[in-house]
């Protein structure tokens, strides 16, 4: 179970690979399923073009409500471990916000488990984006989309 | 007793600060103690509120040396 | 949309990295969501131990059905990409065994997608386990979970 | 007519062989053309029937040139 507020860009995918060689070495053979989920920045958001965005959060209240999440979650499936990476500072269009991974024996747990961590974190964890939009203005994001329409 | 008292994101800027510091003798709720800091300012919708790094509700009652913090619905992820 | 069936060991992590790098590279910034599964051999199944395995297939089918498969998946969801990579052959506990991937704009479409290609790829498409037992004998795997229960 | 035949997995053990090459004049249907070729095995559980690819049910029935495949319930994945 790991979390990271990163304040630097980072490339998912190979920090997965990384993650797995030397956090779940003892694991390989026992896990049947990763599921991930990648959020990234779009150039886009209500019609509008953005060109860069600031990611706010809480200290210490933010790895608190993450934690409980990942307690939470690996209460109600049965996970091999999970993991939660979130940017937070200046960010650019294309730019990894989130990382959210689940390994399991099972993919039914795996699936579960990474989107019901990613909803939690999307209506629980204390983070705040503020938009700098194309026109050039900048706009704090009112809510989050609900995750289950398009 | 003292209360550490945080705003963050859109709340900063509409309160205009990001801390305050809280020194009141006797009881007092989460909601009382923003209305006390804040009297210009209406109640502002979907206003979220942390006691200690814990989601609390309004009438939640603080103590000395709690960190209470206010701000606007999340947007992370 | 892109299918390929790999007789070779494959890392997802670097592959899904150079995917987005060399196919994706018009749409960054356009996709805000991948939800990525990877399933990987365990070394038991059943109670056995397993200490590898054969993966048959219908050349042919195989790909007919998951182009099927991604075609469904696209007409139901707002997609922007999906891939799907099948080892088949000889694989050793550890080895990545198929890895799904959806990107949209929106995270409810790339999670939606990437389950339902999951549970449709082992519901129909024509790929079979035979496993050989730590004890020396080998089986055909009889019926694949449902994904849904643990 | 002639249909190519093809056995895959634990079928292919059953029948002990991975392909028939069946000529026959007049209408067949997949599910015949299994008895006629295997008279001496019982309908297997679970069968999967497919028609050039695309899974079709035991009493779809068979042109020239048709490619039929039996196979087990798929295990991918």
């Amino acid at each position: 179970m790991t979390i990271r507020i990163v304040e630097q860009t980072f490339e998912p995918w190979s920090l997965l690979a990384d993650y797995e060689r030397f956090e779940l070495a003892e694991n390989i053979g026992k896990y049947g399923a990763a599921a991930v989920f990648v959020g990234s920045m779009r150039d886009f958001n209500l019609g509008d073009g953005v060109i860069g965005m600031t990611l706010h959060h809480y200290p210490g209240m933010t790895e608190k409500q993450l934690a409980a999440i990942l307690v939470d979650a690996n209460s109600r499936w049965a996970l091999l471990d999970t993991l939660v990476i979130h940017r937070v500072g200046e960010v650019q269009p294309g730019d990894t916000l989130v990382l959210v991974a689940a390994w399991a024996e099972h993919r039914g747990d795996a699936f579960d488990a990474s989107r019901y961590i990613m909803e939690a974190l999307k209506s629980r964890a204390p983070f705040w984006k503020r938009e700098t939009l194309a026109a050039g203005q900048s706009r704090w994001v009112e809510k989050n989309s609900d995750g289950y329409k398009v | 007793m003292s209360i550490k008292v945080l705003y963050f994101a859109s709340l900063q800027d509409r309160v205009g600060r990001q801390a305050d510091e809280f020194v009141w003798d006797g009881p007092i709720s989460a909601g009382a103690l923003w209305r006390r800091l804040n009297p210009d300012l209406a109640w502002p919708d979907n206003m979220l509120i942390a006691i200690n790094m814990d989601y609390a509700s309004s009438d939640a009652a603080l103590n000395d040396g709690d960190e209470v913090a206010f701000f606007p619905p999340v947007t992370g992820g």
